[in-house]
C-alpha cells in the first residue's frame, strides 16, 4: 500500500547537484532524478529493454520500427498523469527532444538524440521518431535513465540559453516517477515524498525518501552495514576486506552487478617524451619507441596477476577480463585468456625479441631506448594499490616504472591547457575505467577509430585515448555500423575488441561490477547496472 | 600579650621585629631583607631610605603581606599591627582573609609608578570605589559620593569629570593623586608610600609631598614613606630608617640623621646628594667630593672659549594625523625657536619639566628626529644640510647617552660587543685592535674588564650607564648629548657617574649637552644653563647667573619647587602654586611668534615674548 | 573611531578587488574542467557544447568583469529586495524591487544562484562550526586563566599537555575514531549529520544535540588548544602588572582581582584573536564537515573545487576574503573599544 | 678585578656598585644550562633527536624497501600482538606488521617519517623566513606597512587547494626535470604550505618590531651610526626570537598536519611516497581491524609535534637572557 512503510534513507557519497540529467550527465544526478522523471523504456537488470511509460517495446517484428530502420513509433500507455495531475502526452516527449537538441542548451545527453531528423506526434499518445539514416539500434532517445521525459509545461521557458536560469525547474522537476521532490538542497540532501498521481496506486511503499549525499564510500558503507542509519548505499568502491569487515556489522548486505565497465591500462601509441616540442608530444607524428612492439606489450600483460588485482581491489565486485567489451555476455570475446601471471614467460618473450638489458642497469633496452615508462592514473586508493603492484611486476621483468597520480578533477577534466588530462596522455601508460550506456557497444567500439585520437587540432578532445590506429579496424567498424543482424553484429564487435587488445591498444585488467549495499530491512532491491540503480525504487519496501 | 610600645612609651601602630624575607629562585634562596626592626608610631612619618635593592619595598610589601604573591616568604620575625578595634595582631601569621580585611582598610598603600599602578581599563571612579564597597559595604551611590569627596581632598581639578575618565587621560600628577585618594579611601591607620614621587616632575613632586603632608596632619595617619631621595626625606620625615643591603643600618630622628650621621653608609649617602645651592659662588663646575675618597682631585673644569655647537632657531614639530584622509591636522610644537651655543670642553644643561621638549631638542641636534627649521652648526659642519650618508659620518662627532640604562642597551648582546658596535660601524679599528680599544674604554669608565663578556641584565643600573658612556666614547666624539643620563640612578651611583662624566670632560675636552630635570644636578655640572618651557628656552645664561639670579618667573617657580636636603628648611603647601602646562598641540598653520630675549647680564638672557607661562 | 572604521572600510574596497582578481586569475590558471565529473560516456563534442552554455568560451577578463558586476551589483540588489520583502528585520519597508531578472552568479554544478546555496549552507555551518567555536571559547578561557594563575601546577602541566595533543592530532584521525567508538560500537550518536533535521521541540533538540556532539567535539578540541594557550600567556603577562598589586593592596579578594582586573585586561588581545578566527567559522571546517557529512560551507567549497565550479569557488573565496578583511577591522575596533588607551581617528 | 682607583678600607665599600658574583660564562653554555633544567624541553629535545636519528639512520639499519610488496605476507600484525594473541599473524620479519599489500610497516614508518619531517622542517623554515621578512619590513619601514599587511590579508584569503593545483600544473614539469619526480613534488608542497602559513608569524613579528623599534637601544644604535640593515639584524631580530621560536614550534606542527590533510584529500605526494599523514589517512578505513596502522603514524605525528612544542617553550625561556638570568 502506498506510503505504508514510512521513510527510506539512501546515501550517495557523491552528492547530486541538480535534478535535471540533461544539464549534468553525472551519474549521481541521473540516478537521483530517476526517482522523479522517467523514460519511455528502461533496461532491466539483465540488460533487456522493458516498457516503462509505454505498453510494449517497438520492434521490427511488432511493426514499431520501420523496415528501413529509419523510424520508431512509441505508443504511450493511456491515462498516465504527471505528479501535478496533468496528463502525460506525446507533446511532452517531443518537447524533451527539442529541449535537449537546442543548440545553446548545452545538453549533456545530446548523443542520445543523434541522427534524429524529426520527432512527430500524430496524436497525444503516439510518438514517432524519424532518423536520417538506418539506425540498427533505434533505442537511444527516450530510453534509459539518461533520457527521461520532461514536462513541457514546466520547462517551456527553459529552452536554450535560459536553461541555466530555471533553478526551480531544475531542482524540482515534475515527473511521472514514484516520488516528487519536497526539498532539494544541492550537493547535500533531497527529501522526496510519494507521488500521489503515480500510476500504480499501491506504490511506492515508502511515503518519503531522504537522499543524502556527501562524504566518502567508506562512511556510506558504515552507515548502511554497521550503524544501520541508512537503507541503501551506492557504489561502494572499497577494498574487499573493508567491505567484508563492514558486513560483519550485520545491519546490511552488499550486492554486486556487472555492466561493461572495465579497468584498463591504455598504452600510448605515440611518444610522450617531454623533450619533444609542445604540440608534438603524444601525437601521431612520433610513434612510441617501444610500446608498439608486440613483445613489449604482451610481456607487460603477461606480467600482471589479474586474479590478485581482483582480490585486492574489488573482491566480489570484480572479475578477471582480457576484453575491452566484457558485457553484455553476447559481446564478450572468448578468444584470449589472461588469468595466470607468467613472469618467466614475459621475460622469455622480451629476451626472444632481443630486448635485453645491454648496459647492466637492470632495465632492458629496445634499440638503445631503455624501457622506462611513466604510469599515470587518477587519485584513488584502489588505483594506487594497483599501480604499486603492477609497478612491482613490471620492474621484475626489467622495466623501469615511474608512478604518477593526478587529481581526478584534473585528470578527467578536459582542460586543454593542463598537461595532466587523460586525453593529453603525457605519459606512456595510464589506467582508468570506462564503460558505455545501454547494451550496444557500437559507439563505444568507435572510440578506437584513427580520427578520434585527441590531438592539438581537436583541442585535445577525442575518445581514442591510446591513439590506436589501424585502417583495418576502421573498415571493420564501418561494416558494423551498417549491420542490423544481431548475431553478425556480435561477431564483428568481438573481432573489433580482439583487434584492439591484441595490437596493444590497451591492457584490460578487471571487469568491474557495481557494488552497492542495502540494509537487511529493505526489500525489493534489484541491482541494475544497465540503467539507474534506483530504477525500481517504486517496488522497494520494508521487510522485517 | 604582645608588647606594642614604641619609642618613648607611645604605643606604636606597627612594629617590625627581626624581619627576614626570603625568595625561592632557581639559583637558590635569595634574601630580600635580612634583619630589620623598626616601628611606626601614630601620626608619625617614618622614612625608609636606602639604595635600590636594599629591601625597602620588600619590607613594606611584607607588612601588607603582598610579598606572598611575589614569591617571597617571611622566614622570621614578627609584624605587629595595632588594629582599629584595639587588638594587636601579628601580620606575619595572619591568614589571607584577615589580611584582606586589613589591606586597603587599615593599611593603605601608594605605589611608585602612577601609570602602571592603576588598571588601564577601568575608570578612576570604579577603581576608587572598589575598596569602599568591599570594606565599608557602601552602595554604589554612597561610594561614588565618597570618591568625589576624596578627589576633592586630594585637590584634583574638576573631580566630577575625573571619576568617569580612564587613567591614561590624566596627567602623571593627577594619577598619583588618584592613587593617594585610593589609599586614603578607608581612612587607614597606616599609610605606606613606596617612592610615591620618584617618577614625577619636581613641581608635581612638591605638590604631592605637600598634599601627603597635609593629609597626614588632617587625619593623623601614620606614614611609612619609602624613598631613595634624601631631599624628600628631609622634607617629609619625622624619623628615618636607613637600610643597606637588606639590613637596617641606622635609625633616628630626621635632624639627627642629617646632621650627625653615624653609619658610614649614611654618611656616604648624604655626601653623595647634590644639594641645590652648593655651588653658589663658584663659576665653574667641579666634581663632587665623595665620602671616604681621599684621592680625589677636586678641580674646576674651565673648558675652552671656542664655540663647538651653534644652534639657531631650531624648531621641531611632530605631526598629529587625523581626519578621514589621515592628513596632518595639527602639530606638536615640541621645540620652538631654540637657539644656543656650546663651547668646547663645556657643558650646557637644558632643564625643564616633563614634556617641555628637552629630549626632542637633543635628538634634533643629532637628527634622530628631523627638525622643521633652524640651523645646527657643529664645529663648522651644517648638520641639517647633510645627506643621510654624510649624516652618518657626522654622527661620529656627536653621541648620545640615554636616560634608561635598562632600555638603551640591547638585552641580547654581550657588553663588549655593544661597546664595539660603533667601532665596527665605522671601521675605526680592525682585528684585535677592536677588543683592545674596548678594553681601554672599560678601563676609562672604571669597569673591570671581566665584565666584557657579560649581559646587561647582570649589571646594576650605574654599571649599565657606564657601558652606555663607554659606547658613546668609542668614536672619540666631540659632543655628547646626555638625555637624563643620571636620573634613573641611585644617588650614590649618580654621584659616581656624574664625577666620571666630569673627569672625562676634563681629560678629553668633551662637550656635553646635559638634559635633566634635576636642578641640583644641573647646578653641579653645568657651565651654561637653559631653562625650557613649552618648547622654548625661557632663560639661558651662565649657570651662576641663572641659579643665583633667576629672572624669568618660570625659573623662579621651578627653583622653589626643588626639595632641599635639609630638614630645617621645609616647604609648606601654601608656597606652591603651579599652573598646569598648556597643550603644545596647535593646528596646522599656527605660526607662533619668534622668541625675543633680553640680556639682563652678559650672556644671561631671558625670554620677553610670550612663553605660555 | 567612526572615521577610522569608515576609512578602513573604504580602503578595503581596492584590497578586496585586488584579492578577487588574484583569486580569479589563480583559478583560471588552475587546471581542471567543470566537465570532469560528467561520465566518459558523454563525448567531447557534447562536453564542449556544455562548456559553451556555461560561458566558458569567453576571455577571462570578460568573465571576471561579469562576475564582478554580478557579485558587486546584482547580488546586493537581490539581497536588499529580500530584506525588504521577507526578512523580519526590514520586512515592513515597501518592497524595493531592485532586481529584475538580470543574470546572477550561477553555479556551474547546480545551475542555480550561488548565493542561494550559500545561504542554505550557513545554518549547518553555524550550528556545528560556530557552536564548536563557542564551546572552545567557553572551555579555553577558564583553562587558560587557571593555568596561568597556577603556573607550573599539575593542572597547568596537564592542561599544556592536553592542549598540545589537541593541537597535534588531525581531525581526520579523531573524527573516524569517534565514529568507531560512539556510532559503531556504542551506537550513541549518528555518524551522519542530518541537515534536514528541524528543531521544534525538546525531543528534536536532543536529536540535534546528539548529531552535533561529535563534530563539535572534534573541532572544539583543536580550537580550545590554541585559544587556551593565548589566554594563558596573556593572563601571565597581566598577573605581574603593578595594578594587580594595587588591587590586592585595596583588600580585594583573589576572585575579584583575577576575574575582574586581570581577566578584563588579558581579554584584550584574546578577544582580537577570537575575532580574527571568526572568518574561519564561516569558512567551515573542510575535513570535519567531510568526515561527519555536515554539508556546510566547507563541504560546498571542496565539492565546488573538485568540480571546478568556478563561480562558486570564486564567490565563496570572495565572501571569505570580505569576512577576513571585515574581521580584521572589527578586531582593530574591538581593541580600541576594550582598551581605553587606544584611540583611533 | 682591575680597580683603577684604590679604595679606602671601610666606608667606600658602601657606595660601590654591587657586582655579579658568578663568573662570566659563554652565552651558549648559559642557554644550555637553562634548557637543561626545563623538563619539557629536555623531553622534547631528546625525542626529537631520537625521531630524527631514527628516520635518518633507521633505513640503514632496517634495510627493507618500504615499497616492496609482499602480497603473501599482507595484513600482518605488529609483533606485540603475540603477547595476548598467540595465533596472531605476526612475525619478527615484520616487527610492526604489514599493510594490505604486504609492505613493511616499520620501513614505511621510517620512510614516511623522513618525508614528514622533511616537509615539516622545510615548510616551517620557509614560512618563518617569509613571515619574519614581511613582519620585519612591515614593522620597520612604515611606508611598506599598509601594503604588506593588505598582502597578508590576500594570502589569508587564498584557498590552499587551487593554489596547490595551479602550482602543480605550472611548475611540476620544470621541477621534475631538475629535481626528479619526488623532489619536485616535495618542493611544490613545501612551498605551498609555506606560502599559506606565514601570515601569523608576520603579524606577530610586525607587532613586536613596532614595539621594540621604540625602545631606546634602537635609537642608540642609530646614533652610533648603525645602518638599518644592521639594526634589523643585530638589534631587532634577536629580540623577536622568542615569538619566532613559538611560531616555529607551531609552524612545524601545522606543516606536518597540513601535509597529511592534503594527503587525506588526495592532492599530496605521489602514491608510492609514504608520509605519516598519508599512512594515517589511508589506514583510517581499516581502523577497526588494524588500529595499529592509524595509531603508529598518529602517535608519531603527535609526539613529534608535542616535543617540538615543548622544546619551543624551553628554548624561548632559555634564549631570553632576562629570564635566563633569574
Ligand atoms: N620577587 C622577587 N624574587 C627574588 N628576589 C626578589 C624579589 N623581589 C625582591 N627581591 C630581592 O630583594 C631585594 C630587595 O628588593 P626591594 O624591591 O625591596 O628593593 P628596594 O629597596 O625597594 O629597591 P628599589 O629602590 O629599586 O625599589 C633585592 O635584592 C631583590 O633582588
Ligand atoms: N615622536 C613623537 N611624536 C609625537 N609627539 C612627540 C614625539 N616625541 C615627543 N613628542 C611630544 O613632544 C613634546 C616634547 O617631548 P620631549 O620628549 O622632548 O619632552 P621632554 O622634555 O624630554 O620630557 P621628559 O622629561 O618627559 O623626557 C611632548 O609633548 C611629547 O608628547
Ligand atoms: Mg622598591
Ligand atoms: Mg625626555
Amino acid at each position: 500500500e502506498r506510503g505504508s512503510d514510512g521513510e527510506v534513507k539512501i546515501i550517495y557519497w557523491q552528492a547530486p547537484s541538480i535534478l535535471n540529467p540533461f544539464l549534468s550527465g553525472g551519474t549521481k544526478d541521473v540516478e537521483s532524478a530517476s526517482m522523479i522523471i522517467e523514460p519511455l523504456a528502461r533496461y532491466n537488470e539483465k540488460g533487456e529493454l522493458v516498457p516503462w511509460l509505454v505498453d510494449e517495446i517497438p520492434t521490427v517484428g511488432n511493426g514499431g520500427v520501420s523496415e528501413d530502420l529509419k523510424q520508431i513509433t512509441w505508443k504511450i500507455t493511456p491515462g498516465l498523469l504527471w505528479s501535478d495531475g496533468t496528463p502525460f502526452t506525446s507533446a511532452d516527449v517531443k518537447f524533451t527532444y527539442e529541449y535537449c537538441t537546442h543548440p545553446e542548451g548545452g545538453c549533456a545527453q545530446l548523443t542520445k538524440f543523434e541522427g534524429i531528423s524529426s520527432v512527430d506526434t500524430p496524436d497525444d499518445l503516439t510518438v514517432v521518431v524519424n532518423f536520417t539514416e538506418a539506425t540498427p539500434n533505434p533505442y537511444g532517445p527516450f530510453v534509459g535513465g539518461e533520457s527521461p521525459i520532461l514536462q513541457a509545461a514546466q520547462f517551456a521557458n527553459c529552452l536554450g540559453a535560459n536553461a541555466s536560469t530555471c533553478t526551480e525547474q531544475n531542482f524540482n522537476p515534475i515527473g511521472t516517477g514514484p516520488f516528487t521532490v519536497t526539498e532539494f538542497k544541492p550537493n547535500d540532501v533531497i527529501t522526496l515524498a510519494a507521488n500521489p498521481n503515480y500510476r500504480d496506486p499501491a506504490k511506492p511503499a515508502f511515503a518519503t525518501v531522504t537522499f543524502k549525499g556527501g562524504g566518502d564510500a567508506a562512511s556510506a558503507g558504515t552507515a548502511v552495514m554497521e550503524t544501520g542509519e541508512f537503507d541503501y548505499a551506492w557504489n561502494l568502491q572499497l577494498a574487499p576486506d573493508v567491505i567484508a569487515k563492514m558486513q560483519e556489522g550485520g545491519k546490511g548486505v552488499p550486492v554486486a552487478g556487472f555492466g561493461p565497465l572495465v579497468e584498463r591500462i591504455m598504452l600510448n601509441q605515440t611518444n610522450a617524451d617531454p623533450a619533444l616540442p609542445e604540440g608534438e608530444r603524444s601525437t601521431a607524428l612520433h610513434p612510441h619507441p617501444f610500446l608498439k612492439d608486440p613483445a613489449v606489450y604482451k610481456a607487460m600483460s603477461m606480467a600482471i596477476d589479474r586474479p590478485l588485482l581482483v582480490e585486492i581491489g574489488y573482491g566480489q565486485a570484480g572479475k578477471v577480463t582480457c576484453n575491452w567489451v566484457p558485457a553484455p555476455d553476447a559481446f564478450n570475446s572468448t578468444s584470449m585468456s589472461c588469468d595466470t601471471q607468467d613472469l618467466e614467460g614475459a621475460k622469455a618473450m622480451l629476451d626472444a625479441a632481443g630486448i635485453v638489458d645491454t648496459n647492466g642497469d637492470g632495465i632492458r633496452e629496445k634499440d638503445g631506448v631503455p624501457l622506462s615508462i611513466v604510469y599515470q592514473t587518477s587519485t584513488n586508493a584502489v588505483r594506487q594499490d594497483f599501480q604499486a603492484l603492477i609497478k612491482d611486476w613490471w620492474e621484475q621483468i626489467g622495466l623501469e616504472v615511474e608512478l604518477r597520480n593526478v587529481d581526478s578533477s584534473v585528470f578527467f577534466g578536459g582542460d586543454a591547457g593542463s598537461p595532466d588530462t587523460f586525453q593529453k596522455f603525457y605519459a606512456d601508460v595510464e589506467m582508468y575505467a570506462n564503460t558505455f550506456n545501454g547494451t550496444d557497444p557500437q559507439a563505444y567500439l568507435g572510440n578506437a577509430l584513427c580520427d578520434k585520437a585527441p590531438r592539438p587540432e581537436t583541442q585535445w578532445q577525442g575518445e581514442n585515448i591510446s591513439r590506436f590506429c589501424m585502417p583495418e579496424y576502421d573498415a571493420l567498424w564501418a561494416e558494423l555500423s551498417k549491420t542490423a543482424d544481431m548475431a553478425e553484429r556480435q561477431r564483428i564487435a568481438k573481432e573489433l575488441n580482439d583487434m584492439v587488445v591484441m595490437n596493444g591498444g590497451m591492457i584490460p585488467l578487471v571487469h568491474r561490477g557495481r557494488l552497492s549495499a542495502h540494509s537487511n530491512t529493505l526489500g525489493g532491491v534489484i541491482l541494475n547496472v544497465w540503467d539507474s540503480e534506483l530504477w525500481n525504487v517504486a517496488d522497494w519496501h520494508r521487510v522485517n | 600579650m604582645l608588647d606594642i610600645t614604641g619609642e618613648g612609651g607611645k604605643p606604636a601602630i606597627a612594629k617590625i621585629e627581626k624581619l627576614r624575607v626570603e625568595f625561592e629562585t632557581k639559583d637558590g634562596t635569595v634574601v630580600g631583607v635580612e634583619d630589620v626592626s623598626f616601628d611606626i608610631g601614630p601620626g608619625e612619618t617614618v622614612c625608609v631610605v636606602g639604595e635600590s635593592g636594599s629591601g625597602k619595598s620588600v619590607s613594606s610589601l611584607s607588612l601588607m603581606r603582598l610579598i606572598d604573591y611575589g614569591g617571597g616568604d617571611i622566614a622570621k620575625g614578627r609584624l605587629l599591627f595595632d588594629r582599629k578595634e584595639g587588638g594587636e595582631i601579628d601580620l606575619a601569621r595572619a591568614d589571607q582573609s584577615t589580611m584582606r580585611n586589613i589591606r586597603g582598610n587599615e593599611i593603605g598603600m601608594i605605589f611608585q609608578e602612577p601609570m602602571t599602578a592603576l588598571n588601564p581599563v577601568f575608570t578612576v571612579g570604579r577603581q576608587l570605589t572598589e575598596g569602599l564597597r568591599v570594606h565599608r559595604g557602601m552602595s554604589r551611590k554612597q561610594a561614588d559620593a565618597r570618591a568625589l569627596e576624596l578627589l576633592r581632598e586630594v585637590r584634583i581639578p574638576e573631580p566630577e569629570r575625573r571619576l568617569k575618565q580612564y587613567p591614561h587621560e590624566l596627567s602623571g600628577g593627577m594619577r598619583q593623586r588618584v592613587v593617594i585618594a585610593m589609599a586614603m579611601a578607608c581612612k587607614p591607620r597606616l599609610l605606606i608610600a613606596d617612592e610615591p614621587t620618584t617618577a614625577l616632575d619636581v613641581t608635581i613632586q612638591a605638590e604631592i609631598l605637600a598634599l601627603m603632608d597635609r593629609l597626614k596632619r588632617e587625619t593623623g595617619t601614620a606614614v611609612m614613606f619609602i624613598t631613595h631621595d634624601m631631599s624628600v626625606v628631609a622634607q617629609m620625615a619625622d624619623r628615618v630608617v636607613v637600610m643597606f643591603r637588606g639590613n637596617k643600618v641606622e635609625e633616628g630622628p630626621v635632624e639627627e640623621i642629617f646632621e650627625n650621621p653615624k653609619h658610614p653608609y649614611t654618611q656616604a649617602l648624604l655626601a653623595a646628594v647634590p644639594k641645590l645651592g652648593e655651588m653658589t659662588g663658584k663659576d665653574l663646575p667641579e666634581p663632587m667630593k665623595l665620602f671616604g675618597r681621599t684621592d680625589q682631585k677636586i678641580a674646576p673644569i674651565p673648558g675652552k672659549n671656542e664655540v663647538l655647537l651653534e644652534v639657531k632657531g631650531l624648531t621641531t614639530r611632530f605631526p598629529v594625523k587625523g581626519g578621514f584622509f589621515r592628513r596632518t591636522i595639527a602639530n606638536v610644537h615640541a621645540v620652538e625657536d631654540v637657539s644656543f651655543s656650546l663651547n668646547k670642553g663645556q657643558t650646557l644643561s637644558l632643564v625643564g619639566e616633563s614634556g617641555c621638549g628637552k629630549s626632542s631638542a637633543g635628538r634634533s641636534i643629532l637628527r634622530l628626529v628631523e627638525p622643521q627649521s633652524g640651523t645646527i652648526n657643529l664645529d663648522g659642519t651644517d648638520i641639517l644640510a647633510l645627506s643621510q650618508s654624510e649624516l652618518r659620518e657626522a654622527r661620529r662627532d656627536m653621541q648620545m647617552i640615554f636616560q634608561d640604562p635598562f632600555a638603551s642597551l640591547n638585552p641580547q648582546i654581550q657588553l663588549a660587543d655593544q661597546v664595539a658596535e660603533p667601532i665596527h660601524n665605522f671601521r675605526t679599528e680592525t682585528g684585535s685592535a677592536v677588543m683592545d680599544k674596548v678594553a681601554n674604554l672599560f678601563d676609562r669608565v672604571e669597569l673591570p674588564r671581566s665584565f666584557m663578556r657579560r649581559f646587561p641584565h647582570e649589571l646594576s643600573g650605574g654599571q649599565r650607564q657606564r657601558i652606555a658612556i663607554a659606547r658613546a666614547l668609542a668614536l672619540n666624539p666631540k659632543l655628547i648629548v646626555s638625555d637624563e643620563a643620571v636620573s634613573a640612578l641611585d644617588v650614590s651611583v649618580q654621584a659616581q657617574v656624574l664625577n666620571l662624566m666630569m673627569e672625562l670632560q676634563a681629560d678629553l675636552g668633551l662637550s656635553y649637552l646635559f638634559i635633566s630635570h634635576d636642578m641640583a644636578v644641573v647646578e653641579r655640572v653645568s657651565h651654561q644653563v637653559g631653562v625650557m618651557y613649552l618648547g622654548r628656552i625661557v632663560e639661558i645664561g651662565p649657570r651662576r647667573a641663572v641659579f643665583e639670579d633667576p629672572q624669568h618667573p618660570y625659573t623662579r617657580a621651578l627653583m622653589k619647587a626643588v626639595p632641599i636636603a635639609d630638614p630645617r628648611q621645609r616647604k609648606s603647601e601654601k608656597d606652591l602654586n603651579f599652573k598646569p602646562i598648556p597643550s603644545p598641540i596647535h593646528p596646522v598653520g599656527y605660526e607662533p611668534e619668534r622668541s625675543v630675549y633680553h640680556e639682563v647680564s652678559p650672556g644671561h638672557f631671558i625670554l620677553t615674548s610670550e612663553s605660555g607661562y | 573611531m567612526l572615521t577610522f572604521a569608515a576609512r578602513r572600510l573604504i580602503l578595503s574596497i581596492p584590497t578586496l578587488l585586488f584579492i578577487s582578481f588574484v583569486v580569479f586569475m589563480l583559478l583560471q590558471l588552475a587546471p581542471g574542467d567543470p566537465m570532469a565529473q560528467v561520465p566518459l560516456t558523454v563525448p567531447p563534442e557534447v562536453k564542449e557544447k556544455m562548456r559553451q552554455a556555461l560561458g566558458l568560451g569567453e576571455p577571462p577578463l570578460v568573465q571576471y568583469w561579469k562576475w564582478l558586476v554580478q557579485v558587486g551589483w546584482i547580488e546586493p540588489k537581490v539581497f536588499i529586495d529580500w530584506l525588504t520583502r521577507e526578512s523580519w528585520l526590514l520586512g515592513w519597508l515597501p518592497d524595493t524591487q531592485l532586481y529584475n531578472g538580470e543574470l546572477r552568479v550561477i553555479s556551474w554544478q547546480t545551475r542555480s544562484p550561488v548565493m542561494d546555496i550559500v545561504i542554505q549552507r550557513i545554518p549547518q555551518t553555524l550550528w556545528v562550526v560556530g557552536i564548536a567555536y563557542l564551546v572552545a571559547i567557553l572551555v579555553a578561557l577558564p583553562i587558560g586563566i587557571y593555568s596561568a594563575y597556577r603556573q607550573y601546577s599539575v593542572f597547568d602541566q596537564a592542561g599544556t599537555f592536553v592542549t598540545m595533543v589537541g593541537f597535534s592530532i588531525p581531525p581526520f584521525f579523531t573524527g573516524p575514531l569517534l565514529i568507531v567508538i560512539f556510532s559503531v560500537q556504542l551506537g550513541w550518536f549518528p555518524s551522519i549529520y542530518d541537515t534536514t533535521h528541524v528543531v521544534n521541540d525538546w525531543a528534536s533538540f536532543k536529536v540535534q544535540l546528539q548529531q552535533m556532539i561529535m563534530p563539535v567535539m572534534v573541532l572544539a578540541f583543536q580550537i580550545t588548544a590554541q585559544l587556551s594557550r593565548y589566554m594563558r600567556a596573556s593572563t601571565l603577562d597581566n598577573l605581574n602588572q603593578d595594578y594587580v598589586r594595587t588591587a590586592r593592596a585595596k583588600g580585594l579578594s583573589e576572585a575579584v582581582v583575577v576575574m575582574s582586573h586581570v581577566v578584563r585586561n588579558s581579554m584584550i588581545p584574546v578577544v582580537t584573536v577570537i575575532a580574527l578566527g571568526i572568518p574561519s567559522i564561516f569558512g567551515g571546517a573542510i575535513i570535519t564537515e567531510n568526515v561527519f557529512k555536515v554539508n556546510g560551507i566547507g563541504q560546498l567549497l571542496i565539492t565546488a573545487l573538485f568540480a571546478n565550479d568556478l563561480p562558486m569557488v570564486m564567490t565563496l573565496t570572495f565572501i571569505f576574503a570580505v569576512l577576513i578583511v571585515m574581521f580584521n577591522l572589527i578586531a582593530d575596533v574591538l581593541y580600541g573599544v576594550l582598551d581605553p588607551r587606544i584611540r583611533y581617528d | 678585578m682591575t680597580e683603577p682607583v684604590p679604595a679606602t678600607p671601610s666606608p667606600i665599600e658602601a657606595l660601590k656598585d654591587k657586582e655579579p658574583s658568578k663568573a662570566p660564562r659563554s652565552q651558549w653554555k648559559d642557554v644550555w644550562d637553562q634548557l637543561r633544567h626545563h623538563k619539557g624541553a629536555m623531553f622534547g629535545g631528546s625525542f626529537l633527536i631520537f625521531i630524527t636519528l631514527a628516520v635518518l639512520l633507521g633505513p640503514y639499519i632496517w634495510q627493507v624497501d618500504p615499497q616492496k610488496l609482499d602480497i603473501r605476507n599482507k595484513d600482518m600484525r605488529p609483533i606485540y600482538h603475540l603477547l595476548w594473541d598467540s595465533d596472531a599473524k605476526a612475525a619478527w620479519s615484520k616487527p610492526l606488521g604489514s599493510d594490505q599489500l604486504g609492505r613493511d610497516n616499520l620501513a614505511q614508518m621510517l620512510a614516511g617519517g623522513r618525508a614528514s619531517m622533511a616537509v615539516g622542517w622545510a615548510a616551517m623554515v620557509l614560512s618563518l623566513l617569509i613571515g619574519t621578512l614581511i613582519g620585519v619590513l612591515a614593522g620597520y619601514f612604515k611606508r611598506l606597512d599598509g601594503l604588506l599587511m593588505r598582502t597578508t590579508d590576500l594570502f589569508l584569503a587564498l584557498p590552499i587547494l587551487p593554489l596547490l593545483l595551479v602550482a602543480v600544473t605550472l611548475f611540476r614539469q620544470p621541477l621534475r626535470s631538475s629535481f626528479g619526480p619526488e623532489g619536485g613534488m616535495f618542493i611544490l608542497i613545501v612551498t605551498v604550505i609555506a606560502i599559506t602559513s606565514w601570515m601569523p608569524t608576520a603579524r606577530i613579528v610586525r607587532g613586536d618590531i613596532l614595539a621594540i623599534k621604540e625602545r631606546e637601544f634602537v635609537l642608540a644604535a642609530r646614533s652610533i651610526g648603525t645602518t638599518s640593515g644592521k639594526i634589523i639584524r643585530r638589534h631587532l631580530l634577536p629580540n623577536v626570537l622568542s615569538p619566532i621560536m613559538v611560531s616555529a614550534a607551531l609552524g612545524l606542527a601545522t606543516a606536518i598536519i597540513t601535509e597529511s590533510a592534503l594527503s587525506f584529500l588526495g592532492v599530496g605526494f605521489p602514491s608510492d611516497f609514504p608520509t605519516w599523514g598519508k599512512m594515517l589517512a589511508d589506514a583510517v578505513q581499516r581502523m577497526e581491524q588494524f588500529p595499529e596502522r592509524v595509531l603508529l603514524p598518529g602517535i608519531a605525528i603527535s609526539l613529534t609535534v608535542l616535543s617540538v612544542n615543548y622544546l619551543g617553550d624551553g628554548l624561548r625561556d632559555a634564549l631570553d637572557p632576562r629570564i635566563r638570568g633569574r
